[in-house]
């Protein structure tokens, strides 16, 4: 009896780990792509500056919003109860 | 296989937001999506799953060596 | 000599399930391009309804018919037998 | 290593089908390829195929540190 | 996860050569960078690095669900 | 004693390996990269020809030897002695 519910316990803890590894995989992805996306709606393509502007910087937070509310509202439409995190 | 399947519907909804934030939004003079923005967004993952839906109907006939009239 | 022929059959079925796992990983990403291509080329971005009209409905079909076709064209030039799938 | 390359190669075919797909398709009034079309893909593929010995080419002698002039 | 996280920074070096190679070369009569190319592609490199720790932290923020007026 | 030297050393032997095959992955998606960014920069996309013509392929060359040295650049930036490779 005690060794089958080990095993249980041990399976869903795999599987929750397994699980936590994918949530971390999405995530990261998720960072890339709107690392991606925000770089190419945000910052000018010459390069004459190694630093970012004002109205880049603002622009890149708007942006990290903006994308943020679209994964919500996509995630919501999709029926997962949880906010995308 | 199981995990692949979960890997790629996660991919699939990175890519349908990357995707449909790329065709509705496009100005960044305040934080939040306005009207306009949100329900661009709403209609493009609409179609973008309708869409993915019948690609994976048509893959699947294809695989199965269905042939179809032109 | 039983063990050894386990053995073998054990290693056997091993490279099968990896096979297995990476014709599952190249189709998934077909998959994905194909969708992503179609999308690309066939829905209007402006996104003025949720529904796809007629004209996207057969323009996907077709797309996913031609691309289809290309990777056959190109499976056989690389001299696989197989078809793509 | 054995696994990476075979991902790799059918990453790479992906990669060409995607590639020469989108240079060469862009009518959608039949299901089936035209000549045209499919003889596009078939010089492309070609093409790909040779850029990519190429590129590997290039990219091994600078891993190897051989110095090639101007 | 410590694997995850390299993996992603590799990726990150990946993405950010891609990107400012692909902004700042744009002709190919020499095999080497001129001094134009090779300034746009620090500044670019640069940029590309404040602008990912920029986007970081406003992510790290919103998973904490930190309200900031607009 | 000699036994955990023997894990130690075992250890040490997985984080090698798991480092080559990271370093490995990287190698391969920046091949990736480069075929792909080379092949837009360089190939005229109406493909009339299956061969590489004399532009074509000079193109290619400096291509991918401007292209090692924007990882070089970056690379010294990061702060890593080593070569990307």
């Amino acid at each position: 009896m005690a060794a089958a519910k080990d095993v249980r316990s041990e399976l869903e803890k795999e599987m929750m780990f397994g699980m936590a590894e994918k949530e971390m995989e999405y995530r990261v992805e998720l960072f890339n792509r709107l690392t991606h996306v925000c770089f190419e709606k945000c910052i000018d393509k010459r390069h004459k500056e190694g630093e970012l502007n004002m109205g880049e910087n603002s622009c890149i937070d708007r942006c990290v919003s903006k994308y943020w509310q679209v994964t919500n509202i996509v995630g919501g439409m999709l029926g997962t109860q949880q906010t995308p995190m | 296989i199981e995990q692949l399947q979960m890997r790629d519907s996660l991919r699939m909804y990175n890519a349908l937001v990357e995707t449909c934030f790329k065709d509705c939004v496009d100005t960044f003079r305040r934080k939040t999506l306005d009207k306009q923005e949100e329900s661009c967004v709403r209609r493009c993952a609409e179609k973008f799953l309708k869409h993915s839906m019948r690609v994976g109907m048509r893959f699947a006939e294809l695989n199965q060596g269905v042939a179809t009239p032109d």
